[in-house]
């Protein structure tokens, strides 16, 4: 893998995969560390959907926080650091089991609540 | 032999899918106000909608993007929700006008009202969906969209005179009524270069698995797929004005519309044209939704495929059932339908420019295309007709509003 | 005065100007509707609810337009699909022609 | 002391100069993997292939790429030399005229 990363070209919303190649949702959000003296450190990425729906401005983000409670289990945002990405090219695969993560808490929330409850929906 | 096959289903799905309540219901009209004189405008959007269904075939198979994971990775959230937002309200909009047509079509048949037939008509696609997998929705729905060769038999029948027929070919203005015969341009226009048709091409691609050997048969696909699908299009116009016209019947409603193969076929046109308006739409609404679903998707990177059962992909599937849902309000709320059709496809026009351009930047992107970027012929071609038809429609809209009333 | 204000206004003025032709040109569209439909029916190429209903739909546009008088023919077409009288509906047809 | 920003807030903002002379948006952060961190080392300013908001003039810019109309151009700041206030408005502590400027036929392909 080649050695430079354009953040905003190669990272921010790529498409992110979990470690059995599911959709986890894309690069929302990248958290960047300012240090006195050393280079900025990519300190987390972050797939959220209220975080990308806040790079439209905060009212829509206040729309998209209260939308998101209904189905998020724990409040934050998932984030993940850049050692835990396994396959870096079209898109991020990282170590993380996608079931259990947070982006997949409305996918869950739907299932329990709505495709469950339709026959066929198996 | 895989490949043949594929090759085969490609094309008869085209031909197919490629008729729905818009071309059926703009070339009616437009047959029986202006006879063959907007055939030119079949043959534009046929031409413009063989290179941007290539485009995306091909865009898939290089990059292994859809085209709306693409844009929004290329533009970035905030650049790509605008035209995304105005697809999915055109793709509603289009989607309430299929659905019409279904309950148009039953409403022929049985003398109930349209808005009646709405639900179950909903419920009808929603089911298909819900428990078929893609190539039953696609492959199905296509060879049952078959029967609208009959109004090809039809010009055979009606014999049609082919110096006349070329004559339409020529775009030219009618002595009055401009401002009709424009907007009715386009219109066909918008139905011809629907985005949904190449947005669901480039998601089957993926969802087909087509690799690198696609892109020579993806071209054949793109090009013979789609001609013969306007030529469809295109025999409704004739079949119009040769049964249509000469009566002084403007096709105004759908109950005008139903008369125009009985000429043709006697007892057995009416049945046909009832025939063909249901299961166009039907195809239609099907790949409207899942197109809907798709993009929803692969915009926020959720897991998606017809394929997959809802359990697997609640999010896809509740998307296109809301959009069926909604789709399905917008038809009992008893809007006119052949209005409501021929405004969408007007709009569609209108909103033409902002897929299909992202879309033209991201084919000219070598990141995403390596050796096989677009050619500038194809630069220039899909350009042009984009931004005349966009220009048509903002022109014409005002004007028919003004018209009509 | 915005340009585009001025152009609008003299759009909608030539519009409505052509507003009377166009209901002059509806109206005769929707008589030959009824007529090719009662034409069918006689032929028997046309089943008879949808023959009655695409009546029932002409004859209301065309007592919308500005010859309302038009659309009693129609109505009496209808009765005549119910009763199956042939008959009727030849001089029905025909006095519709005159028009 | 070091603190955390969200980047993708200043992707497409515009940039002032040390004179408070407008660079152009921030278009682009490049990094590179140094063992498993991956460190900044410049940003580029100015220049085209990004819109912080939707916009026709944007998408009509970038169609002209396409034709070879108009050029990507800007300029190159140094890590160091970028800050990002509260204000979410990121400045250059230089000069226009001591940065480098780049300027290319369009966006750069991979």
């Amino acid at each position: 893998m080649n050695k430079s990363v354009d953040l905003v070209r190669d990272v921010l919303d790529t498409q992110v995969l979990d470690r059995e190649q599911r959709p986890l949702g894309k690069v929302d959000g990248i958290g960047l560390e300012l240090r006195e003296g050393a280079q900025p450190r990519v300190a987390y990425l972050e797939v959220d959907g209220v975080t990308a729906w806040r790079r439209l401005g905060e009212r829509v983000a206040r729309w998209a926080q209260k939308l998101a409670r209904c189905w998020e289990r724990d409040g934050h945002p998932f984030r993940f650091t850049w050692s835990q990405v396994r396959d870096f090219g079209i898109d991020i695969e990282i170590e993380v089991d996608g079931e259990r993560s947070a982006p997949f808490d409305l996918e869950h929330w739907l299932r329990e609540k709505v495709v469950g409850r339709i026959p066929g929906g198996r | 032999m895989k490949k043949l096959l594929g090759i085969t289903l490609g094309i008869v799905t085209s031909i197919g899918g490629f008729l729905d309540v818009g071309s059926i219901a703009t070339s009616a009209q437009a047959g029986a106000a202006f006879g063959y004189s907007l055939l030119w405008a079949v043959l534009l959007g046929t031409i413009c909608v063989i290179f941007l269904v290539e485009m995306s075939g091909r865009f898939s198979i290089v990059s292994g993007h859809t085209i709306v994971d693409a844009i929004r990775k290329r533009f970035g959230f905030a650049g790509f929700i605008v035209p995304f937002a105005a697809t999915l309200l055109v793709n509603l909009l289009v989607l309430a006008s299929e659905l019409g047509g279904i309950c148009v079509a039953l409403q022929l048949l049985t003398g109930i009202r349209f808005q009646l037939w709405a639900l179950p008509v909903g419920l009808a696609v929603w089911l298909l969906l819900w428990f078929a997998t893609f190539d039953v929705v696609e492959d199905g729905t296509a060879l049952l969209g078959l029967v609208t060769l009959c109004f090809l038999v039809a010009i055979f029948t009606l014999g049609a005179q082919p110096r006349e027929l070329a004559a339409g070919f020529v775009p030219r203005l009618p002595s009055e009524e401009h401002a009709h015969y424009l907007f009715i341009a386009v219109s066909i226009i918008g139905a011809t270069i629907a985005p949904y048709l190449f947005l669901f091409y480039s998601s089957g691609a993926i969802e087909d698995k087509w690799d690198k050997s696609f892109i020579a048969p993806n071209r054949f696909i793109a090009t013979f797929g789609m001609s013969f699908g306007s030529i469809i299009s295109m025999a409704v116009i004739v079949v119009a004005a040769l049964a249509l016209k000469p009566e002084g019947i403007r096709v105004e409603e759908y109950e005008q519309a139903a008369l125009m193969l009985v000429p043709a076929f006697g007892r057995w046109g009416f049945y046909l044209f009832v025939a063909s308006l249901a299961i166009a739409c039907f195809g239609a609404a099907l790949e409207l939704s899942l197109a809907s679903a798709y993009s929803v998707s692969q915009a926020f990177g959720w897991n998606w495929g017809e394929n997959l059962k809802p359990r697997q992909a609640a999010r896809f599937s509740m998307a296109y059932t809301l959009f069926i849902a909604l789709a399905a309000l917008i038809v009992l709320s008893g809007l006119n339908p052949m209005k409501l059709t021929l405004f969408s496809m007007a709009i569609t026009a209108v909103i033409l420019p902002l897929t299909a351009l992202p879309f033209l930047v991201l084919m000219n992107d070598a990141r995403y295309m390596r050796e096989h970027v677009n050619s500038h012929f194809s630069n220039i071609v899909v350009l042009l007709i984009v931004l005349l038809s966009a220009i048509l429609a903002v022109v014409a809209i005002p004007l028919e509003i003004i018209g009509s009333k | 005065m915005k340009p585009w204000a001025f152009a609008l206004a003299c759009l909608a003025l030539c519009a409505c100007a052509d507003q009377q032709e166009q209901e002059l040109k509806r109206a005769a569209s929707w008589s030959a509707t009824a007529l090719a439909v009662a034409r069918y029916w006689l032929q028997g190429d046309l089943p008879d609810t949808y023959a009655k209903h695409a009546l029932e739909k002409a004859s209301e546009e065309l007592a919308k337009g500005p010859l309302p008088d038009a659309s009693e023919p129609v109505n009496e077409m209808i009765e005549a699909i119910g009763k199956r009288d042939q008959l009727a509906m030849r001089r029905l047809i025909a006095d519709l022609e005159k028009r | 002391m070091s603190r955390v920003i969200e980047l993708q807030r200043y992707i497409g903002k515009p940039v002032r100069d040390a004179d408070g002379k407008d660079l152009g948006h921030l278009h682009e952060v490049r990094a590179h993997r140094e063992g498993a961190e991956l460190l900044v080392h410049e940003f580029v300013v100015g220049g085209a292939g990004l819109f912080e908001r939707f916009s026709v003039a944007q998408l009509a810019f970038e169609v002209g790429f396409i034709f070879g109309i108009g050029r990507v151009q800007g300029f190159v700041v140094p890590w160091d030399c970028m800050e990002f206030p509260e204000d979410g408005k990121p400045r250059c502590t230089r000069r226009a005229s001591e940065l480098k400027r780049f300027s290319a036929e369009r966006p750069e392909g991979k």
